[in-house]
């Protein structure tokens, strides 16, 4: 515990601004992950466990694509794109077999998934760590805003993640195809009672969910390790912005992404050693007192 | 004959097989998987009491694995308790856990509580990590489990550990067993069957659900218990959530409804890994193309797929 | 009825089926040694033991080239412990048990080595690890096993090397503002506590400003790298290794943090360097394995040889394993025999020719664990080789306060 | 025993579902409720066996007050109920349906010494399945029932808890003519031979005229009638309701 340092940061403007960008990377980043993560759960009620290899995969490919090409923009969408095929490819092939099964049976299916991918990616890119190292565009020198650093690679970031947030809202507020996802995700018997092709659209939310993991994926990439088994972290961190947020809710997701984030940030000045355990109560408070999340709809 | 006097029957043949066994063929690796399978085994089943008896499928049942597991060895390296007080305090310590996190966690249903279960072992693990002067961290509690031979008993050796796991499986089954088929183990299925039925049948609901999840913490605990005597120690991968997953994955893999199927899961999960991790270096992607074949193939456990198989095939030479 | 009778039907195929699954009990073919070699092939540390893996190949096919163990050949038998404990121990009592292995070199992490270590205080069979760095494995004479050898590095001996190196980079550019980064478990915090406490004891007038622990594998360091920064220490040690490390760095590099403080760690290998597309230059750094300390002509040829063969460079953990083949080579040499029981006497308190020690030797001293293995410090520069104006640390002084601290720690 | 409500009233959100129902069922009566759809007569079934809480008034058996029952308490007192969708144990055969059911009542339900059945509990079941007409689907799995035979079940196991008082959200929904009757005519067979208070819930004006000895008519939560057949046919507040309905029509 370090509350001196903590008020000391809130005290300086400069802190303020550094560790808020830092907490914004952070959070963005997940919450892309977490958003397929939660749409997927709204529409299918399904926990898709797999949802970690989506992001290493995503990450792996940029990495590829960079070496070959050496345009990092393109590495990015070949990244998104190619994952959102592997999900419609997931669901259509895999997930889709065991519908109306128990929950557990596709539990199994996402294991399997997972001890798969982990195994082809050490086959491919092998079982060391690789970084992708940073593109030249992003090579310069830090901003500084009001005292704080902000890198110019992360001001890049946040503005892109918080542009595909947008994205993501407009086009399920205001695009037919996007109002039936968000029908479906609060009521799924709805949508067959409306006659909507049930089997495209989920093909279709699961295709989005790969997409943004495979971006957020790419857009790591820069600056992280590289390793078989690098979804993992990044799943747990997803599955618990969606539960606090509510299952099925991307506005919910995206303020608990950021609120993890900023807890990060500051947490780390002010309670180094249990951030993580204040994260997981208050995981449990939200479920136990509001179980279908901060902004989830309950589900009967 | 009873089901019970037939079902102790073959409990009894059963263990009598295993304890002869030792005398026929000597095999340390054969004494090994029982004793592996039995820690897993007992875990897994104990989950399906929740899982398939019940209907409350829980993500965070690893919990009480590690806490058997971190409980008995910190009484046996802590305290000059014998084996035989060390374990069944082990078994009372869990089932007071289980209280206090059941009391929390039935009030929410489906997949609710699944996480909340899952969050709590995320908390206790996280515990276990940062707890050093107890648990000793990420490294665990080194240094081997003391020997404390009664009767002639000595646990740290592998023949007599192989007897003692053989008696704890047969008769953790057999109690399981019992359980499921009392009448206590019928409410549990009405639950199951139908909630708001079994509540207008004038059952308070809450009970038999606290019930079932202490019940089940403890035998998960034995699994443990057996565990930590497997590795001599206690280490924090023994109650983090991809354990909870191992036994989720046996019960799937071996059948919800068979009350064997746990077991049968187990052995298979097992006899996969011990195969696959001898053979290749890429024992994930065979283990998981293997698992990937089960689920789309049987979509159910193996045992459930082989008992309805028969039952179509009898329903049809009717 | 039925119901029953079926399950107890499959349940004795499954039974069956996993019988025959079972290892059968297996010799190694002729009169070979058959050793048995758990160690991590999955997970974020496969590097670790795959390097593990290459080193013992290099070794054993020396070895078998020049006739074997006592005119033995050797056999590897190689599997994953995946990092887990039990499954660790499974494999090595499998090995020894029906797998035909007469002896282990345990190339896994402390976890492994510690759960390995009961399997072979049970067993009795000769062992070496060559993974775990934690001192208590063969300082506490409670954990030690009677035929179990480390043959790694020791934290202990890393601490006092560093300390001392650090006193001096300190004094030096009067650095007295300092900053720690390590991964936020036991070997994190044990060995953090203890390098201080011996760079405090070699420079008593340091002022820790901050402390930052990272989760293990968190995959963003940002807001570590930022609270650094803010705290705006002269310098920063960190025991962050791996990718975490990789990660620090190239996480570091954009928020300029090596221009900010200079970066003090003993654990920049030749994997971390691969993983870095800009390192900078002047990070303070001791050698986990390195082909050009201790220069001599046997480490270069051995870190070109492994190159070669295996088209990556040797990890820490590479020299570690090798080293355990020489041992065990010289061993049977002088016992003439290659039988693990026989050995144990005799490699307690040998010292063999090995291009790993600092002066071209090393010793297995009678606590079980190595000795004058190369601790050398330099600095990073951003072109190969790398790391450069490497100082060999001083033994003497090493296990004259290592003593100190196996008294102060009631092990002796 | 007699059941009473006294100014019943249950609110969701600003909608009164129930609005101040004052209604008595004597000892022994069998009963009817209708209503258009919306009316509230499932919630106010609800209210009486304690499946949800009322906002204002109380519900009587024999004159002592319950409406601060839980569910379970209000079973043990002498309330049984089937449902409007039949709520049973699908994956159990009837016979272990209603030997469960009796063993719940019995307060046998958290006994963990013997093997189920407990002793006893299955002549009783025996009983009621042949009361009910379902001795000859004893075995079957209840899932496979008919929807008729599923509707039947419901009503078994709610008389396996020996109800004095037994609630019957429409006995015979989704059922066809021939069903239709054969429910009817166990209904009135259990009831007579049971000596209950039985109240059902029904559409059917044909089945409501032809067997219920007093009729309470419901309208968007208010009493609009209550009496004999013969006394709602000629209310005038009735008939205005169901204008235009014909079903009236004797």
């Amino acid at each position: 515990m370090d509350l001196e340092a903590l008020v000391a940061c809130f005290g300086s403007l400069a802190c303020v601004v550094t560790q808020t960008t830092s907490g914004l990377i952070v959070g963005l980043l997940l919450f892309l992950v977490a958003a397929g993560l939660t749409l997927i759960f709204g529409v299918l009620k399904i926990v898709n466990f797999a949802h970690g290899t989506f992001y290493m995969l995503g990450a792996y490919i940029a990495y590829s694509v960079l070496r070959a090409s050496g345009s990092y923009g393109l590495a990015v969408l070949a990244a998104g794109a190619a994952m959102a095929v592997f999900g419609v490819a997931f669901e259509r092939f895999l997930i889709a077999r065991v519908y109306g099964g128990n929950v557990l049976m596709q539990l199994l299916i996402c294991y399997a998934v997972v001890l798969i991918f982990d195994d082809l990616v050490k086959l491919v890119w092998g079982a060391d760590f690789h970084a992708m190292g940073m593109p030249d565009a992003f090579q310069r020198a830090p901003i500084f805003i009001a005292g704080g650093v902000v890198p110019p690679f992360y001001a890049g970031l946040i503005a892109v993640s918080l542009c595909l947030a947008a994205l993501l809202g407009l086009g399920l507020g205001v695009t037919r195809i996007g109002k039936i996802i968000t029908a479906a995700a609060d009521n799924p018997q709805m949508v067959s009672a409306l006659g909507i092709n049930t089997t495209a659209l989920f093909a279709l939310v699961f295709g989005l969910g790969g997409g943004l993991a495979g971006l957020a994926g790419a857009l790591a990439a820069p600056v992280r390790s590289l390793s078989p088994g690098m979804g993992f972290s990044v799943l747990i961190e997803s599955f618990i912005i969606t539960v606090i947020g509510g299952m099925g809710s991307i506005a919910g997701a995206l303020l608990a992404a950021i609120g993890i984030g900023l807890l990060r940030g500051f947490g780390t000045i002010g309670f180094p050693l249990f951030t993580d355990g204040l994260i997981y109560a208050a995981m449990i408070l939200v479920l136990l007192l509001r179980p279908s999340g901060l902004f989830g709809r309950e589900m009967v | 004959m009873t089901p019970l006097a037939r079902e102790g029957g073959i409990a009894l043949i059963v263990l009598a097989l295993l304890l002869g066994a030792p005398a026929l063929f000597s095999s340390p690796a054969f004494e090994d998987f029982i004793i592996r399978l039995s820690a897993l085994a007992l875990f897994a089943s104990s989950l399906n009491l929740l899982v398939g008896a019940s209907g409350m499928i829980s993500f965070g049942h690893g919990m009480f694995y590690g806490f058997g597991a971190y409980a008995f060895a910190l009484l046996m390296q802590r305290t000059a308790l014998s084996l035989l007080p060390a374990f069944l305090l082990t078994l009372g310590l869990t089932a007071l856990a289980a209280l206090l996190v059941g009391g929390v966690c039935i009030r929410l249903k489906t997949i609710y509580f699944a996480f909340v279960t899952l969050a709590i072992q995320m908390l206790f693990y996280s515990v276990i990590i940062s707890w050093e002067s107890l648990t000793g961290g990420d490294q665990g509690l080194r240094g081997g489990i003391p020997r404390r031979v009664i009767a002639g008993l000595d646990i740290n050796h592998q023949r007599h550990l192989y007897q003692v796991c053989a008696l704890l499986l047969v008769v953790g089954l057999f109690a399981m067993r019992h359980i499921t088929a009392s009448p206590f183990g019928m409410t549990l299925r009405m639950i199951r069957d139908n909630e708001a039925r079994a509540a207008f049948l004038g059952i308070p609901l809450w009970r038999p659900k606290l019930a079932v999840f202490v019940l089940a913490a403890v035998f998960a605990a034995l699994g443990g218990v057996l565990a930590s005597l497997f590795v001599s120690g206690a280490y924090p991968e023994l109650a983090d959530w991809p354990i909870s997953g191992q036994a989720i994955f046996a019960v799937m893999l071996g059948g919800i409804e068979s009350f064997l199927g746990p077991l049968a899961g187990s052995a298979i999960l097992l006899a996969l890994n011990d195969i696959f991790t001898r053979i290749t270096e890429y024992h994930g992607l065979v283990q998981g193309g293997v698992i990937l074949l089960f689920a789309l193939g049987l979509r159910r456990g193996v045992l459930d797929f082989l008992r309805r198989d028969r039952a179509r095939g009898e329903a049809a030479s009717r | 009825m039925t119901k029953e009778g079926v399950c107890r039907r499959t349940v004795l195929t499954a039974g069956v089926a996993s019988m025959i699954s079972m290892p059968f009990v297996a010799r190694g073919a002729g009169n070979a040694v058959r050793i048995g070699v758990p160690t991590v092939l999955s997970g974020p540390i496969a590097l670790l033991g795959t390097s593990s893996r290459n080193a013992l190949m290099l070794e054993a096919d020396r070895i078998n080239a020049g006739g074997g163990l006592a005119g033995r050949k050797i056999e590897l038998i190689f599997q994953d412990g995946k990092a887990q404990p039990q499954e660790t121990a499974r494999i090595a009592r499998e090995m020894i048990n029906s797998g035909g292995c007469e002896l282990l070199i345990d190339a896994t992490p402390s976890s492994g080595a510690f759960a390995v270590q009961e399997v072979v205080r049970d067993l009795g069979v000769l062992c070496f690890h060559t993974g775990s760095e934690t001192s208590s494995l063969t300082a506490d004479p409670k954990l030690r096993a009677p035929t179990a050898f480390r043959c790694a590095r020791q934290g202990v001996h890393d601490s006092i090397a560093g300390g001392a190196y650090l006193a001096q980079f300190a004094s030096e550019h009067k650095f007295n503002k300092w900053a720690t980064c390590s991964p936020d478990y036991a070997y994190g915090h044990d060995t953090t506590v203890q390098f201080l406490d011996f760079f405090r004891h070699f420079k008593p007038d340091i002022e820790i400003i901050t402390q930052a622990w990272p989760k293990l594998g968190q995959p963003d360091l940002t807001e570590v790298i930022t609270k650094l920064i803010q705290a705006k220490p002269q310098a920063l040690f960190t025991l962050l290794y791996a990718g975490d490390l990789s990660a620090f760095i190239n996480q570091g590099n954009v928020y300029a943090l090596f221009g900010a403080m200079s970066v003090c760690t003993p654990n920049v290998d030749y994997p971390v360097l691969n993983a870095i597309k800009n390192l900078p230059d002047g990070i303070q750094s001791g050698t986990r394995y390195f082909e050009d300390f201790p220069a001599l002509p046997a480490n270069k040829a051995w870190g070109e040889a492994y190159r070669t063969r295996f088209g990556e460079y040797p990890t820490n953990w590479s020299w570690q394993s090798a080293a355990s083949m020489m041992f065990l080579e010289a061993a049977a040499k002088k016992a003439g025999t290659a039988d693990g029981k026989a050995l144990v006497p005799v490699l307690s308190g040998l010292t063999i020719d090995c291009p790993f020690g600092v002066d071209g030797r090393i010793t297995m001293r009678d606590d079980h664990t190595i000795i004058d293995y190369a601790i050398g410090w330099g600095h990073t520069i951003a072109k190969p080789p790398f790391i450069t104006g490497v100082k060999a640390a001083d033994w003497g002084q090493i296990i004259e306060l290592e003593t100190a601290w196996k008294k102060q720690q009631g092990y002796i | 025993m007699k059941l009473e409500v006294r100014h019943l009233t249950k609110r969701f959100g600003g909608v009164a579902a129930i609005d101040d129902v004052t209604l008595a069922f004597p000892s022994g009566s069998l009963s009817a409720v209708i209503g258009p759809n919306g009316a509230g007569k499932s919630t106010f079934f609800n209210l009486i066996s304690g499946a949800i809480r009322a906002d204002g008034g109380h519900v009587l058996i024999d004159g002592e007050d319950i409406t601060a029952h839980g569910q379970a308490a209000i079973v043990r007192r002498g309330l049984g109920r089937a449902f409007q969708v039949a709520r049973f144990f699908p994956t159990m055969t009837v016979r272990e349906n209603l030997m469960a059911a009796v063993a719940a009542h019995r307060g046998q339900w958290g006994d963990l010494m013997r093997r189920f059945p407990p002793p006893g509990a299955s002549p009783r079941a025996r009983e009621i399945a042949a009361m009910l007409g379902l001795a000859d689907s004893s075995d079957r799995v209840a899932a496979t029932l008919s929807h008729g035979d599923q509707k039947l079940l419901d009503i078994a196991l709610a008389l396996a808890l020996e109800p004095k008082i037994l609630l019957l959200d429409e006995p015979t929904a989704g059922m066809g003519p021939e069903e239709r009757a054969r429910m009817i005519d166990r209904v009135q067979h259990v009831w007579s031979e049971q000596k209950l208070t039985l109240v059902f819930i029904e559409h059917d004006m044909d089945i409501v005229f032809r067997i219920a000895e007093r009729i309470a008519v419901l309208c968007y939560g208010r009493l609009l009638a209550a009496g004999t057949p013969a006394a709602i046919r000629g209310d005038p507040a009735v008939i205005a309701a169901y204008l235009g309905t014909e079903v009236l029509a004797p």
